[in-house]
């Protein structure tokens, strides 16, 4: 099965095409069946490869052909087929296709339907060739594809102003981003002489530290551009202004762990250059906490979601930096379920009120919604890490990483999030499903999504519950551990040999934070003990700090893209001036040199005849002067 | 021969000069050409005088005074046909007058 | 120093022979125009079946002397608004070069002016010369017919030339020499050149003619147009002069034909008595004349474009080839003339014969033109 | 007895060359001043049979007085006789003409008399066949080249004055 790995990029690459060329004028409705469809088979396929990798299938890589051979530069279109790559193909086609599925519904009356197709197949094409590259290069061609989807996609309803804004600013911030990957791709080509990750991850010893950090620097900070880490995260919550489905699969699922998997990938070259995987600890654990704290005063609900990935990320790129990859991966896998599953859920309460997203505009809507109410309530749970659902698996395992690893601050930091989590995951089901309804007529008209929506909610609750237990029962020893561990452990990273004991404490602090953050706020927004209004009004400067999202986009304004004016504008003077000038002033000599030569062009005949005899007689001096040995002597 | 060569190409050189003197100074298209005859002329004395005197075996200097009846005979052909095609645009042969194909 | 005749030393017989020379060219060119005046009105008249001048003397002989005093004793009268210099140098500049070009026509076998290597080369210049007297003639006097009878016999003249030259440089060709005096001393007894070149001498002859306005070319003095084309303003002996030089011009024109011809004075007994050349010399030339007179009476005048459309397109292109063909021919046989003059022969019927065809064809399609036009 | 005639015979021709050369600039009346140019052609050709060179003056006879003086008087002809009168008389720069020509003429004069060497030498059978074998021999080629210029010359001309009949 592994050979036809390239299969599963085809079907959406092959959906893309058609939707794209075909859509508009004949398919319409159609549209979203194929790309459904095509997803559907690429996710069997996925599946197929995952069990043969499950096999034990050794590291295998497909080629498809040579596609650049410059001198000793080699690089080609190929798939690189291991545990890490199977988990994260898995993952991506099986959301895709229910997102898809429950998009089929969502984009129902919207005019772009073919459009919305279209571009979602070629991102699932673009994120599939970023996860199962087996080079630098070829990843970065899905870094961009991905990049440039999420913009085409923030900006769907282009007719408004706010969303292409968002996408702009989404797609410059990943561009940034970017430049960082680039410079980390040239450098490894530069030190190692191939973009291969079979060739870097065997060579890493050759490597200097400096360049090794500059190497995983650049990367990183490539991976924060996309996976929206703290300096380049401001985009992930302003892309809420594309379609629900859109956030769920880019700004949920596929597109934001592209940054995770790539330090995942790259984990040997982190691992060789010790002070970056302390970078990405900590960036990692001031992000979670940083976005948790935003996500607390937050009432948009699709907001609240996106800080609450951005802060999730933040714990992904924890683990990472405490050395332990496979908690990152199964983090992933297990958010990538139940923040779909939230947004798609916020989805469907957006699409029963007819698009409203301010939380305080509902209230009680948990009679008219059940089904989305109970599978967000499971989502939930599990985002706030209650221990049968899968989040606590995951989030217990970083946190208890971080700790076992000899980092009692980033641990300390880890609980505090959990708690902030547990507390903004409460309010929201709050807001939006108890207490009575602020909006009667809103209320009135609130009804359930079609089947077509609600039952990928219902397959991802399904998710959200087994997959925890499933992969990962015992801490620190399940499935996945023994699945991934081989690819992606370093020897150089932490060994460390978890006793039951420990395990147990761990686990049932974590539990406590978690239901400790729930507690606080049924108090706060059931019996109204501290009520949220005057808590808001106590805090006062902190409170609006927080409203105004730490004033960071403003930040952002002021300081670089007035810098970048300033800097444009004397740029800009300068080719007026001077380059424009030289080429002016040019023009000018050649206008005044010929109007001073046409006055010699008098036309009279005498003249002409005069200058010729004048010359004839220099000449006849010149010679009289030589034969007379006047010039020689 | 008594005359020496010298005489020979004086004569010549005055005979040049006058008929340059004759292209500056006279404005009649006509005459202008005539002196340009003049000059040729001169030429030719001087070519016929040093090619007796030097190569009178093979008579080179003559050759090029054959060469310069050819052209002396087209460049007046042409001459007088500007001049003609020139007058019936202007009726004038006077040279300063002629100026249309000033710069 | 050439050895005269009957033994007479040489230092004596050098200046004797250009005296002779001279008392020669001056009795051939006054006395013959005075005869050739006579004959051309006798011979005009015997052609068109009338006497001629009769009552002058015996036959008419003293007529020519009578017109002579008579023109002597005209008035030369000038027009004021005449360009005098030129009107007055015209004459000469006509006059002068058929004058100078006796002396190199070979008489007999030692008498000759001046035995110049360039003899041919000389008189094609000086008969190139004559046009300028022409065209200064038709300008001085100042009237619209004499200049655009200037102008007209201008073009005539130069044209004629070209054809003149060419058939000139083919005798030359087959001689091998400029020189009149080696000219005329290739043609012993009967090799005369008339046989070998026969084309040569029919162009060069209607060139002559041609050259000195005679008879079917005399269109600048026609009466009917140009009243006398440049002579309309000359009277008097200046018009004597300029008839006396038309009169040498054809006596030239003769005496290059018999010299380049027909052997100019060879005949029986000149080896023995070398002055005897000069009186086979004379009987040839004037037979030549008479000619001129004889085409004079018969032919009618070609107009303007027929006689320049006859140099161009007839004459030029029939010498050209002549001088291709010969001088070919010279290469390829290299010693011998007979090749040429079969060629020749040959040249000149198919010139014969095609002429008229060409013509009868030409008049037909003019007929046809006309009937479709009417 | 000769050595006297010759010196007499050039002294002569130079003078009247001169004397004609200044003359054509000089006249009022183009037609002087063509027959003038004439006339010093003339004179010069008697140079050329001084030079000994007979060939040579004769085409210089035949190709300038019969041919190109005739051409010019046709030319002159064509064209008006202007009233005014030209010359040099109403030249104002007279002076600076002369203080700009007369050492140039001195300059000249001196070149053209360094060349005091023997006298011309005369070859004994004139230049005919010396000049008719090199021109048709070694300089064959710009011969034929010449005769071709002549040839674009003559079209040029035609066209030129080709009046179109309208």
């Amino acid at each position: 099965m592994i050979e036809n790995v390239w299969l599963i990029p085809a079907f959406p690459l092959a959906a893309f095409l058609i939707d794209g060329l075909f859509g508009r004028r004949w398919l319409h409705k159609w549209t979203g069946i194929i790309a459904s469809t095509a997803v559907g088979l690429s996710a069997l396929v996925a599946i197929g490869v995952f069990l043969e990798v499950l096999g034990g299938r050794a590291r295998t890589t497909v080629t498809l052909y040579e596609w650049i051979g410059v001198g000793d530069f080699h690089s080609s279109v190929a798939a690189l087929v291991d545990p890490l790559s199977s988990v994260m193909l898995l993952v991506v086609t099986v959301v895709s296709f229910l997102i898809f599925v429950y998009s089929n519904a969502y984009m129902e009356h919207d005019h772009g339907f073919h459009r919305f197709f279209t571009w979602l197949s070629l991102f699932v094409f673009a994120m599939l060739i970023l996860v199962m590259a087996d080079n630098y290069l070829l990843m970065f061609v899905g870094w961009e594809g991905v990049g440039l989807c999420s913009y085409l996609l923030i900006g769907f309803w282009f007719e408004r102003p706010e969303p292409y804004v968002a996408a702009k600013k989404a797609f410059v911030m990943n561009r940034i981003g970017d430049w960082g990957y680039t410079i980390g791709m040239i450098t490894t080509f530069l030190v190692f002489g191939s973009v291969q990750f079979t060739d870097v991850f065997e060579h890493v010893g050759i490597a200097t530290q400096a360049n090794l950090t500059l190497i995983c620097v650049a990367f990183f900070f490539g991976a924060t551009g996309k996976s929206a880490q703290l300096p380049l995260y401001s985009w992930l919550p302003d892309a809420m202004e594309g379609p629900t489905p859109v956030s769920a699969l880019i700004h949920a699922a596929t597109m934001v762990t592209a940054g995770v998997y790539l330090v995942a990938r790259s984990m040997p070259l982190f691992a060789a250059a010790g002070p970056s995987l302390a970078v990405v600890g900590i960036v990692g654990a001031v992000t979670a906490i940083f976005a948790a704290t935003i996500a607390l005063v937050q009432f948009d609900i699709k907001r609240v979601m996106a800080y609450s990935t951005v802060s999730q990320l933040g714990y992904m790129f924890l683990a990472l930096g405490v050395g332990a990859p496979v908690a990152a991966i199964f983090h992933l896998a297990t958010h990538a379920f139940f923040k779909a599953l939230l947004f798609l859920g916020s989805g469907s309460v957006i699409h029963g009120l007819g698009g409203e997203q301010d939380m305080r505009k509902m209230g009680g809507l948990r009679r008219k919604l059940p089904v989305t109410y109970w599978t967000m309530l499971l989502a939930g749970g599990a985002l706030a890490a209650l221990p049968p659902l899968a989040g606590f698996w995951s989030k217990d395992e970083i946190v208890a990483a971080a700790f076992l690893g000899g980092y009692p601050v980033l641990w300390a930091v880890g609980i505090l999030t959990a708690v902030l989590t547990a507390f903004y995951v409460t309010r929201a089901m709050w807001l939006t499903f108890h207490g009575e309804p602020r909006d009667h007529h809103l209320y009135d008209h609130a009804h359930e999504s079609p089947a077509v929506m609600t039952l990928p909610l219902m397959a991802l609750a399904v998710g959200t519950v087994v997959l925890g237990i499933a992969i990962g029962f015992p801490p620190e020893a399940g499935f996945i551990h023994r699945f991934l561990g081989p690819v992606v452990e370093v020897e150089g990273l932490v060994e460390h040999a978890p006793e039951a004991a420990t395990i147990l404490l761990l686990a049932g602090i974590s539990v406590a934070a978690g239901v400790l953050g729930i507690l606080v706020g049924l108090s706060m927004y059931v019996r109204h003990r501290p009520d949220p209004a005057a808590v808001s009004r106590a805090a006062g400067p902190l409170y609006r700090l927080l409203v105004n999202k730490y004033f960071v986009d403003e930040l952002y304004d002021h300081r670089i893209v007035e810098l970048f004016r300033a800097a444009f504008g004397a740029m800009w003077a300068f080719d007026v001036h001077v380059i424009d000038g030289l080429a002016n002033r040019l023009g000018w000599l050649a206008a005044t040199g010929g109007s001073s030569l046409r006055r010699a062009q008098t036309g009279i005949v005498g003249n002409y005849a005069l200058t010729i005899v004048a010359g004839l007689l220099l000449v006849l001096v010149v010679y009289g002067g030589y034969a007379a040995g006047i010039f020689t002597r | 021969m008594v005359v020496p060569l010298g005489a020979f190409i004086a004569v010549s050189a005055v005979l040049f000069f006058i008929g340059t003197a004759g292209v500056l100074v006279r404005r009649n298209a006509v005459v202008i050409l005539m002196s340009v005859e003049l000059m040729l002329n001169a030429t030719n004395l001087a070519l016929v005088a040093f090619s007796r005197r030097f190569s009178s075996i093979d008579e080179r200097g003559s050759v090029f005074v054959v060469f310069i009846f050819v052209v002396a005979a087209a460049e007046v052909a042409v001459g007088l046909a500007i001049v003609l095609s020139a007058y019936r645009n202007k009726p004038t042969v006077d040279v300063d007058e002629i100026r249309q194909l000033r710069g | 120093m050439p050895v005269g005749p009957f033994g007479i030393d040489p230092a004596i017989w050098a200046p004797l022979r250009l005296v002779i020379a001279v008392l020669l060219v001056v009795g051939l060119v006054f006395n013959g125009a005075l005869a050739q005046i006579y004959l051309e009105r006798k011979i005009q008249a015997v052609i068109q079946d009338r006497l001629g001048p009769l009552h002058t003397g015996p036959w008419g002989l003293l007529q020519t002397f009578a017109d002579a005093i008579k023109l002597l004793g005209k008035e030369d009268i000038r027009a004021r608004l005449t360009d005098k210099w030129f009107f007055l140098a015209a004459p000469s500049i006509v006059f002068s070069p058929m004058l100078a070009s006796y002396v190199v026509i070979p008489f007999a076998p030692g008498i000759v002016g001046a035995d110049l290597n360039v003899g041919l080369l000389y008189l094609t210049t000086l008969g190139s010369m004559t046009v300028l007297g022409v065209v200064i003639a038709g300008w001085a006097s100042n009237n619209k017919y004499s200049l655009i009878g200037g102008l007209r016999s201008a073009g005539q003249l130069i044209s004629y030339e070209v054809p003149q030259i060419i058939s000139l440089v083919t005798v030359v060709l087959v001689v091998g020499t400029l020189s009149m005096v080696g000219i005329a001393e290739s043609q012993p007894g009967w090799q005369l050149n008339f046989l070998v070149l026969p084309l040569a001498f029919v162009t060069y002859f209607i060139a002559g003619l041609a050259e000195t306005n005679r008879a079917p070319f005399d269109l600048p003095e026609a009466e009917s147009e140009l009243v006398a084309g440049f002579l309309t303003e000359y009277s008097g002996m200046r018009w004597a002069i300029f008839f006396l030089a038309e009169y040498g011009e054809v006596t030239v024109v003769s005496s290059i034909v018999t010299t380049l011809w027909f052997g100019a004075w060879h005949g029986p007994f000149v080896e023995v008595f070398p002055l005897l050349g000069v009186l086979w010399f004379t009987l040839k030339t004037y037979f030549f004349v008479l000619v001129f007179m004889w085409i004079r009476a018969t032919l009618p005048r070609l107009r303007i474009d027929q006689l320049m459309s006859l140099c161009w397109k007839v004459l030029i292109p029939l010498t050209l080839t002549n001088l291709v063909v010969t001088a070919t021919l010279l290469l390829v046989f290299p010693n011998t003339v007979v090749p040429v003059a079969i060629a020749n022969w040959i040249l000149l019927a198919a010139f014969v014969l095609v002429l008229p065809y060409v013509q009868r064809r030409r008049l037909v399609a003019l007929r046809e033109r006309l009937r479709t036009a009417a | 007895m000769f050595d006297l005639i010759e010196p007499a015979l050039f002294a002569l021709l130079t003078i009247a060359i001169v004397a004609a050369g200044a003359g054509v600039v000089l006249a009022n009346r183009i037609t002087t001043s063509a027959l003038l140019m004439a006339f010093t052609f003339l004179n010069i050709a008697g140079m050329f049979v001084l030079l000994g060179a007979e060939t040579v003056a004769m085409f210089q006879v035949l190709i300038y007085v019969g041919a190109i003086t005739v051409l010019i008087l046709y030319g002159v002809m064509f064209t008006p006789q202007s009233p005014r009168p030209y010359g040099l008389f109403f030249q104002t720069q007279k002076y600076w003409a002369a203080l700009f020509v007369v050492p140039i003429a001195i300059f000249v004069a001196l070149v053209a008399f360094s060349f005091r060497d023997s006298a011309t030498v005369g070859a004994k059978g004139g230049d005919l066949l010396p000049l008719a074998t090199s021109v048709f021999r070694d300089f064959a080629f710009p011969f034929e080249v010449a005769s071709v210029l002549l040839l674009a010359a003559m079209v040029g001309a035609i066209v030129l004055v080709k009046r179109d009949e309208d």
